[in-house]
């Protein structure tokens, strides 16, 4: 099936944010645009999701050239879901945004930054050409590098050169593995990289390749290599922190799933050995560092590097309910996160203070944002009904079937890691004696909750109302699965 | 007999660009390096306009005036800068 | 010819490594830049090397061409590090106003305050 | 404004150049001349004076003259550089010119600037001091000042 | 002789000439004392020695290919307008930079007028600039 | 209907806020109180349908295609705990309308707590998917966490509550995994299912693990050793809630999962040991420690902790019968352990329940409930008295109380035991009499003591926070009750016995239902004649009443026992080292130094990618076929390698741009020499323009020092930096030795025919990979924009009002 | 003394006529030869620069009231309005077109899709180049 409208989740926020820089003085403009654009660029991208159901992946050729000459999107049920997601995501961070950001900054161009990030992260789920997935990071990179130093404060500069440089390297090395495939393989495509490696047998040097893509991309997901995370999540405004820690991992996350579900497991005893033993580094790392700090920024961020552990160990079982529970997991962290992101931040703008030890009785101060946290907590300690508790059952299901003891050991602790980490906030900062008098309170603004809720909202009706996609899921694994079904898709349509 | 002609007037160029280079990095001073990098950057164009012609393409002639042009503005703007330390002035105070 | 070229890559690539990790920012940056060289040579390798082909241009009948994808790929690489380092440096820049150093080791951040 | 339509139809033909057609086509040379009208219109507020080009004749005269002295002063100058033991006297001396406005002393420059040997390191902000780096003062000061004066007049005669 | 065979004749003397230029500009850059007498060298030399080389192309094509490469000729036009341009900055920036003439310069009329007049400050630029004019 | 009746508490939880908001005059208690009546009038219906051994099954669909369901299923068992549920929450709920004020207090958070938590037990107590079943269970310790933390200024209730929160739910998850385990082995989330397939897995190598992990959830829920650290702590809950989740209900959740895993896990060695010897040391160990509390809530949380490992260890006792084939009459009369557990169960509730509010009281009158600030209240308080001694005498298993019953029938349990002759149980199975009777011992001592320290002695009221006198009637409602079914119980025991005992021993050992002569063993009576166990009894009360007065002697055994090994300081000391130990540990690498980060991005690439090629022997070299380098491109070669060499040891920062330059213009040279025309006239202008950037840059960045370093740490770096280069040398020779296939790029030699294009690489760029182009140019207009926000947006702080309008 | 630019200013202003229409023929010529929109692009951006180099960002902004910034961003709106395009005729995004019209005196242009394409992408690099210099260069 070829439609046109695979592209309008990567093009729509595209031209729009194009569009917006001309619109830079009028703010309530840009605000109301690029809204309905995430809104409709959300619906646009459920749509598809719904159409592959239906008829089967989705593909465009743009330009009209065939695969693999041209560069083609591929639309699965893994990538679109992931891209309703992440539209779903921006478009309720974006009032977040609106409310708390200050105009200074949205008429520096915040939100035609924000849209061209969402077009890049859009590319690189959408994209079928391992060069193309370059070029989408760094239209992402860019705007994520733009946007982590809006403001320009002395600790957003000193984090952002952290991060710059980290992923300006890791798109070195992004190339360099580019290369080295283009060497050996000659082609760039992904289905017909995916047919070239299975003919030529993943000799030794394509699975050193794919080790040295392993390696970016978990530079890019924080596997093993999260150094740069944590103090990069906590530079930008939390508008944007949410988007980062709901987003960008989660695009270097989605490259793995594919590279090593597509393109090389054939050699899956050294692939995602490795890649489970990254998973266990990052885990104990992430549980670590998150009940490190009183700092509650570095807290959060530490719980996304928790999490990426967790998504990858999927990928490691590698078995259909280990891939199943590593994209409910997904899903639901990345809405799960933004709403944590979004939480900390309002409590740090309410409280004026960062850290657990400076503050306390909040709850008694803004009940509704409380509350709000403490769901957030149980739903990212993965406990019933709420979202994520369905990922982490499949995970661990995964894991015993291919008998992934210690995998399945670290999943599970890494859940109590988080729920303590941020047991540790809520009793600090929402219980206790309030530290914030009657008078001195800050009125909570209406549209810093709204997105909260929304979040919250989605993630009780991701917990009950799994059976709504847990087909959509169980096919996005299976594709994934089957790389044949990918590449029917890609290099056969057309009746060729 | 062309070829080996031609071939000669590139190592002569080379030779240049090396001579050129040996005072970029012995200096002593920022304008004597500046001076050498003029050089080279005139080197190259002669340089480019002989592989054309070994080549036998008309391809890179399109870099003559490119380096032409670059050569300059590099030049000025090194030059600015080790007078004024400011390449691009915001307003010329005269 | 592939052999001498792969090894000047690794050469440009052990500069490049080496600079990044310099304590000056000057360095690093210039590290990048370097290395970005080393990367765009390394795709050209990649496309291989012949000397009886023609520059990918059709005008000329030649017999044969060289491969115009690397090319085309380097381009693009070019031009996005070149956004890319714009940018750095621009950060490298507004950091050494607003914090007056550019000594990697004393940008560390608040890591240790607890 | 007559200035600028020379120019604009100076591009136009530097255009129909560029395109390495056989045979001059009317529609390249328009396409020059839209694109020369676009350059020229960006350009505008650049043009402080304007261009004459009547001359010719006298700068053609004026080119005759400065390959003269640009030969003869080469070999001057790879002379002193290839003799083995170098023996230079170099320094700088003021010349003031007659010459106004800025295109005569831009053209006066460049001539002197080219001819080797000598380098304008300043000219003095009212436009009328030249200060002149010399390679090999006793030797060749002379020669320098014969050539701008004759410099001077040639250019006199191209511009006024 | 045919024209292919002039072309190559003339283009091979032109470009040798402009080549053995350029090594000789390049000694210079090495032997002269200073800086200014360096971009004597460097700049103009040089600039001999592509404007020879350039030509000496032009003329291969020409006579060769019967191709009249304008660009050959745009670019020998705009060496010859910048190239002067170039030294002329270098110079001024050397000697504004103050590095010090060669010790066998006989003359420097330039120093005293520059040394009166602080031309660093900008502030006083202007006051002192109509003084002089 | 059964899902409805789990989720109702759910429903009306969501309506109290508005009712504690709008009716500010009515206790919100009243309305509240109306959910576990009616459904506990409305599970009592179920009773003699199935006491005649029906059972019932109500399915809505949650997740079908994933086979998680919310399935409720209602047997003997499930009643047993749901009329305890609904039961004791009513009189709780009563209770609690006296005991906390509706002026200071804010009940509508109490009350959605309660009714959540009473939600979620019902969920526990009914669901037949392992699934919907782990969900209510982590819901109780949630709601668990909230009533605990209810007073969450103090911050002993913080403490309390986080302790119970962590340790439940950590066994919780351990149970998910145990269940996942069952679940992957044999396909399915139902326990019943799971029960009807079980013969064929015990062999599994899974088998074993899932029920370790299983009984994890319930020894951390039911608080057993050494998991029962979180229940003294959980003391800080209003009495309440002390009294129906942390003695009637919630705790017993562990002991609803083991006797519901019975017929999976029973029969096997390795569950006999555990959860009767768990159950046995947290009966002596709760016991033992209960005797030295003063105050009287943690006495009666040691005590409950003692019951709960009664209990536990009566189910591994009883558990043992299944050893056993099933026709075997004879091993039916093991299974009487199973029966006691459950009667035992009901029995703990009320007096235990009683007990609580009890102290409640005593709480609430006087303002402490500290024993050594009590004492003499008989007088002041008669009717409270007289609860206190039905409630803890039926607890130190005295007659005319339930406890009595219960306890004999223990004795009677753990006496068998001894005659069994598997499991290794003839060596060991003495040990079960004689801890069991010492641990009686000490129940004894510590009842006497809740009796007789604070209702009997000197009154001493200045001690007091309040004048004590009675409490209001409606306070006292719900122990009476409760006191009252401790007697009716001796009395009548067999009507427990027979309407839900017995239904409920047949749930948990399915097999021996049928078998006959199973149930004439369950006729419970008080009088057996002189026997072991009465003598046994005897004894408790004859050496409890010898401890109880010589307890200042000796005292001083509790010293012997040293506080910083306790294992609540174990537990604190843990928690604490942990954070300690994590900062330490994350802020030794986490230096926020980016040399750090990028040493260990460069280690783990060298030592990974490194370890791949050793492993797999990935490099082949081979560069015969390599073409033949001219003089000029070796040259060139050289001066590039010299020039990139050289940059380092560059003396000042314009040098070093200028050599980067220089490497760029030689760059361009390569492209020319490998016929790219396009990227040589790309690459020169590229070159300049960032040369041109540099340059604008760095005027104002310091002067390039020489890397101030040690040796050392430069050798270090060399050391990286050479390894690195190698790498990607010998990766890409490799790759020049492995060109698998061949490139698709000749399809774009037929540019002109396909894009009208003469210059391929142009078509490329223009037609074929259009679409990488045009994000090309996105990425430079984000650099662009950037840029200029990077430099147009400062921090307020320096009012640079000019620079922020730029244009 | 004060420098006196007036060599430089004055060569430069006819040094960038060169160079402005030697950019636009070489962002012309990319389909055929070497070049082509971000070369091009480059060479048109480098005569801005010379232009800020030689006088200063004030004379030049008077000179050219350009929003650089939109400039960037009218070259992106063209590439990929140019992408959309195609969406209207109901072919793949980013299909070209290849129509040469012969229009009346100026004859057969290409007109390309390829072309405005192109000029986006010629546009954007204007754009970004100059806007990223005047604002380091303003920011003293
Ligand atoms: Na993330
Ligand atoms: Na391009």
């Amino acid at each position: 099936m070829m439609s046109n409208l695979l592209v309008i989740p990567m093009v729509l926020p595209l031209i729009v944010g194009i569009i917006l820089i001309f619109l830079r003085p009028f703010v309530r403009t840009q605000r109301v645009i690029s809204f309905l654009t995430m809104v409709l660029t959300f619906g646009v991208s459920t749509y598809l999701l719904v159409e592959v159901q239906r008829n089967g992946i989705q593909t465009l050729d743009f330009g009209g050239w065939d695969a693999p000459y041209g560069i083609t999107f591929v639309g699965d049920s893994f990538s679109l879901l992931l891209t309703a997601t992440a539209y779903f995501i921006a478009a309720t961070v974006l009032i977040y945004v609106f409310a708390t950001i200050g105009e200074e900054k949205e008429k520096m161009f915040v939100y035609p930054l924000i849209l061209l990030l969402l077009a890049g992260v859009a590319c690189s789920f959408l994209t079928g050409d391992l060069f193309n997935l370059y070029v989408g990071f760094e239209v992402m990179l860019l705007a994520s590098y733009a946007l982590i130093v809006l403001g320009g404060e002395k600790g957003q500069l000193r984090e952002s050169i952290k991060y710059v440089l980290v992923n300006v390297f890791s798109s070195f090395v992004f190339l360099i593995a580019i290369a080295f495939l283009y060497g050996t393989l000659g082609t760039l495509n992904f289905a017909q990289l995916s047919l070239r490696v299975a003919e030529a047998g993943q000799p030794a040097l394509l699975t050193t390749i794919a080790i040295v893509l392993l390696l970016v991309f978990s530079l890019k997901a924080g596997l093993l290599l999260y150094f740069w995370l944590p103090g990069s999540y906590g530079a930008p405004p939390m508008g944007i922190a949410a988007l980062f820690g709901a987003l960008l991992t989660k695009v270097g996350i989605y490259a793995l799933f594919r590279v090593f579900t597509l393109l090389f497991y054939h050699e899956p005893d050294i692939t995602h050995t490795l890649i489970g033993i990254m998973a266990i580094l990052t885990m104990i790392g992430g549980s670590i560092g998150a009940i490190a700090y009183n700092d509650l920024r570095k807290i959060i961020a530490y719980n996304v590097v928790i999490a990426v552990g967790f998504i990858l160990s999927g990928l490691a079982i590698a078995n259909q309910a280990a891939i199943e529970g590593s994209i409910f997991y997904l899903v639901h962290d990345m809405i799960v996160k933004a709403l944590l992101f979004l939480l900390i931040g309002a409590t740090i703008y309410l409280s004026n203070v960062g850290r657990l030890d400076r503050v306390s009785g909040m709850i008694r101060n803004y009940p509704l944002l409380g509350w709000m946290f403490f769901i957030t907590m149980i739903s990212l300690a993965g406990i019933p009904p709420l979202s994520g508790f369905i990922g982490k059952v499949y995970v661990a299901q995964g894991a015993i079937e291919s008998s992934a003891y210690v995998l399945l050991a670290f999943t599970l602790i890494s859940s109590i890691f988080v729920l303590y980490s941020l047991l540790r906030i809520f009793r600090a900062v929402f219980f206790g004696e309030s530290t914030i008098s009657k008078e001195d309170m800050l009125p909570m603004k209406k549209a810093m909750m709204i997105p909260s809720i929304i979040f919250v909202a989605a993630s009780f009706a991701l917990g009950f109302g799994v059976e709504g996609i847990a087909g959509v899921v169980s096919d996005a694994a299976e594709t994934l699965m089957n790389p044949t079904i990918y590449i029917e898709a890609v290099l056969n349509q057309g009746g060729a | 007999m062309f070829q080996v002609l031609l071939i000669i007037a590139l190592f002569l160029f080379a030779t240049a660009i090396g001579i050129a280079a040996f005072r970029i990095i012995k200096g002593p001073s920022m304008p004597d390096r500046v001076v050498a990098l003029d050089a080279i950057g005139v080197n190259l164009i002669s340089v480019a306009a002989v592989v054309s012609i070994v080549l036998n393409t008309r391809a890179f002639l399109e870099v003559i005036l490119i380096i032409g042009i670059l050569a300059f503005i590099s030049t000025i703007a090194f030059s600015k800068f080790i007078e004024r330390g400011v390449i691009i002035e915001r307003k010329r105070d005269r | 010819m592939e052999t001498m070229m792969s090894i000047l890559v690794g050469i440009l690539v052990t500069v490049a490594t080496y600079l990044i990790l310099s304590k000056s920012l000057l360095r690093v940056i210039l590290g990048t830049a370097i290395m970005s060289h080393a990367v765009h040579m390394l795709i050209l390798v990649m496309g291989g090397f012949s000397r009886d082909s023609s520059a990918p241009l059709l005008g000329e009948d030649a017999a044969s061409y060289t491969d115009a994808l690397p090319q085309a790929l380097i381009l693009t690489a070019i031009v996005i590090s070149f956004g890319v380092t714009a940018f750095f440096l621009v950060l490298a820049y507004r950091t050494y106003k607003e914090l007056k150093t550019d000594d990697l080791t004393k940008l560390r951040g608040h890591d240790n305050d607890e | 404004m007559f200035g600028q339509l020379l120019l604009n139809i100076l591009i136009a033909f530097l255009w129909v150049l560029l395109q390495d057609e056989d045979t001059f086509e009317f529609s390249t040379f328009f396409g020059g001349f839209l694109i020369g009208l676009g350059i020229i219109y960006v350009m505008r507020r650049f043009f402080f004076k304007e261009f004459y080009l009547k001359r010719a004749y006298s700068a053609f005269k004026l080119l005759l003259i400065f390959n003269r002295e640009l030969i003869s002063s080469s070999v001057l100058i790879i002379r002193q550089i290839l003799s083995p033991k170098l023996k230079v006297t170099p320094g700088i001396f003021t010349y003031e010119t007659k010459l106004k406005g800025d295109w005569e002393i831009t053209a006066l420059s460049l001539l002197l600037m080219l001819t080797p040997g000598s380098v304008v390191i300043e000219i003095s902000p009212s436009n009328n001091v030249f200060y002149i780096h010399a390679m090999d003062v006793p030797e060749s000061k002379n020669a320098v000042l014969r050539a701008l004066t004759k410099f001077e007049k040639a250019i006199m005669e191209v511009t006024r | 002789m045919n024209a292919s065979a002039t072309g190559e004749a003339i283009g091979a003397i032109l470009i040798l000439a402009g080549a053995i230029m350029a090594v000789i500009s390049a000694v210079g850059i090495i032997r002269l004392p200073d800086v200014y007498t360096r971009s004597h060298a460097g700049t103009k030399s040089a600039t001999l020695a592509v404007l020879l080389t350039l030509t000496g192309t032009f003329f291969y094509f020409w006579l060769t290919d019967q191709y009249i490469s304008i660009r050959l000729i745009l670019g020998i036009v705009f060496v010859f307008l910048t190239a002067p341009v170039a030294g002329h900055l270098i110079a001024r920036a050397a000697y504004r930079s103050k590095v010090p003439l060669t010790e066998t310069s006989v003359e420097d009329e330039l120093k005293d007028v520059l040394e009166q007049e602080d031309y660093h400050d900008p502030t006083k630029g202007q006051e002192e600039q109509k003084e002089e004019g | 209907m059964l899902n409805l009746a789990i989720v109702s508490p759910f429903i009306i939880a969501l309506i109290v806020p508005l009712l504690y908001k709008s009716l500010k005059r009515v206790h919100t208690g009243w309305f509240v109180l109306i959910v576990p009546i009616v459904l506990f009038l409305y599970l009592v219906q179920f009773i003699p349908s199935v006491a005649s051994g029906e059972v019932y099954i109500y399915e809505v669909p949650w997740i079908p295609s994933l086979g998680i369901n919310f399935t409720a299923y209602l047997d003997g068992l499930s009643l047993i705990l749901a009329l305890l549920i609904t039961g004791v929450g009513s009189l709780v709920i009563l209770y609690s309308i006296y005991y906390l004020s509706k002026e200071r207090e804010s009940l509508g958070h109490f009350y959605v707590y309660l009714l959540m938590f009473m939600g979620a037990m019902l969920g526990v107590v009914f669901s037949d998917n392992l699934m919907v079943l782990y969900l209510f269970w982590e819901l109780t310790s949630i709601s668990s966490f909230l009533l605990i933390a209810y007073w969450y200024h103090r911050r002993q209730s913080r403490y309390g509550a986080q302790k119970s929160m962590l340790i439940t739910v950590t066994g919780g998850i351990g149970m998910l995994a145990g269940f996942i385990m069952l679940s992957t082995m044999m396909d399915t989330f139902s326990i019943r299912e799971i029960i009807a397939n079980v013969a064929g897995y015990t062999d599994h190598a899974l088998f074993i693990p899932a029920m370790l992990l299983v009984l994890l959830g319930a020894f951390t829920k039911s608080a057993q050793f050494p998991f029962h650290i979180w229940l003294p702590d959980a003391m800080e809950a209003p009495t309440p809630v002390s009294a129906y989740l942390h003695s009637a209900t919630m705790v017993k959740a562990g002991i609803y999962l083991v006797a519901r895993f019975t017929p999976v896990f029973g029969g096997d060695a390795v569950w006999f040991w555990v959860v009767s010897l768990v159950g046995m040391i947290t009966l002596f160990w709760g016991s033992f420690n209960a005797v030295r509390q003063t105050d009287l809530k943690a006495l009666l949380a040691y005590s409950t902790i003692s019951q709960l490992g009664l209990i536990m260890s009566l189910l591994g006792i009883g558990s043992a019968a299944l050893y056993f084939d099933a026709s075997n009459a004879a091993s039916a009369m093991y299974s009487i352990a199973i029966f006691t557990a459950l009667f035992h169960l009901v029995n703990h509730s009320t007096f235990k329940g009683a007990l609580f509010m009890v102290v409640g009281i005593v709480d609430h009158e006087t303002g402490t409930r500290d024993i050594r600030k009590l004492g003499g209240l008989m007088t002041i308080m008669p009717v409270t008295f007289t609860l206190a001694v039905v409630g803890s005498f039926a607890m130190a298993g005295l007659p005319p109380f339930n406890g009595f019953l219960s306890k004999e029938m223990f004795f009677t349990a753990v006496l068998d035991v001894t005659q069994l002759s598997f499991f290794s149980i003839d060596t060991w199975g003495m040990l079960f009499p004689i801890v069991a009777w010492i641990a009686s011992v000490f129940t004894f001592v510590y009842s006497m003591i809740l009796v007789f320290k604070t209702f009997l002695g000197k009154h001493q009221p200045e001690k007091l926070e309040k004048t004590a006198h009675e409490a209001p009637i409606g306070m006292l409602i719900s122990p009476v009750i409760l006191a009252s079914l401790v007697i009716v119980f001796f009395f009548f025991p067999n009507l427990l016995g027979e309407y839900l005992i017995k239904p409920g021993y047949a749930a948990v050992m399915p097999t021996f239902v049928g078998v006959e002569g199973y149930d004439t063993q369950f006729n419970i009576s008080a009088w057996h004649g002189f026997n072991t166990e009465l003598l046994m009894t005897l004894g408790v009360v004859g050496f409890g009443v010898v401890l109880y007065q010589l307890w200042p002697k000796w005292e001083g055994v509790y010293a012997l026992f040293p506080r910083k090994w306790t294992l609540d300081n174990l537990y604190n000391r843990s928690l604490l080292t942990l954070e300690n130990q994590s900062t330490n540990f994350t802020n030794r690498y986490m230096t926020g130094n980016m040399y750090h980060y990028m040493v260990y991005i460069f280690i783990a690439i060298l030592v990974i990618v490194t370890g791949v090629v050793a492993y797999t022997g990935a490099i082949s070299i081979d560069s015969s076929n390599d073409a033949p380098i001219s003089i000029y491109e070796g040259f060139i070669a050289a001066v590039m390698a010299v020039t990139a060499l050289s940059i380092p040891f560059a003396k000042s920062r314009l040098t070093a741009i200028l050599l980067n330059g220089v490497l760029g213009y030689l760059l361009a040279l390569f492209f020319v020499f490998f016929r790219a025309p396009d990227l040589a006239l790309t690459q020169l202008v590229v070159e300049t323009v960032s040369a041109a950037l540099f340059l604008l840059c760095f005027y104002f960045l310091p002067e390039w020092e020489k890397e101030a370093r040690k040796p050392r740490i430069k050798v270090m770096n060399a050391i990286i930096a050479v390894s690195v280069g190698t790498l990607v040398t010998l990766l890409a020779l490799s790759v020049q030795n492995n060109r698998f296939f061949d490139s698709i790029s000749s399809f774009y030699e037929n540019a002109y025919e396909l894009a009208g294009a003469q210059n391929i690489v142009n078509a490329i760029l223009g037609d074929f990979r259009a679409f990488d182009t045009m994000l090309e140019v996105v990425v430079l207009l984000i650099a662009g924009l950037g840029v200029y926000v990077l430099i147009k947006l400062k921090p307020k702080k320096e009012e640079r009002g000019q620079d922020v309008e730029g244009e | 003394m004060k420098a006196n630019d007036v060599i430089l200013q004055t060569v430069s202003k006819v040094a960038v006529f060169i160079i402005l229409t030697y950019g636009v023929h070489l962002f012309l010529a990319g389909h055929y030869e070497p070049g082509g929109g971000f070369v091009g692009g480059l060479v048109l951006a480098s005569a801005f620069v010379l232009l800020l180099l030689s006088f200063d960002i004030d004379t030049v902004r008077k000179g050219m009231p350009i929003d650089f910034k939109l400039l960037a961003a009218v070259g992106a709106f063209l590439s990929v309005g140019t992408g959309l395009a195609a969406l209207a005729f109901g072919v793949p995004f980013l299909s070209q077109t290849e129509v040469s019209a012969t229009l009346p005196i100026l004859g057969e242009i290409p007109l390309a899709s390829v072309v405005l394409f192109e000029a986006g992408v010629a546009f954007a690099v204007i754009g970004t180049v100059v806007t990223i210099i005047i604002s380091i260069s303003e920011d003293v």
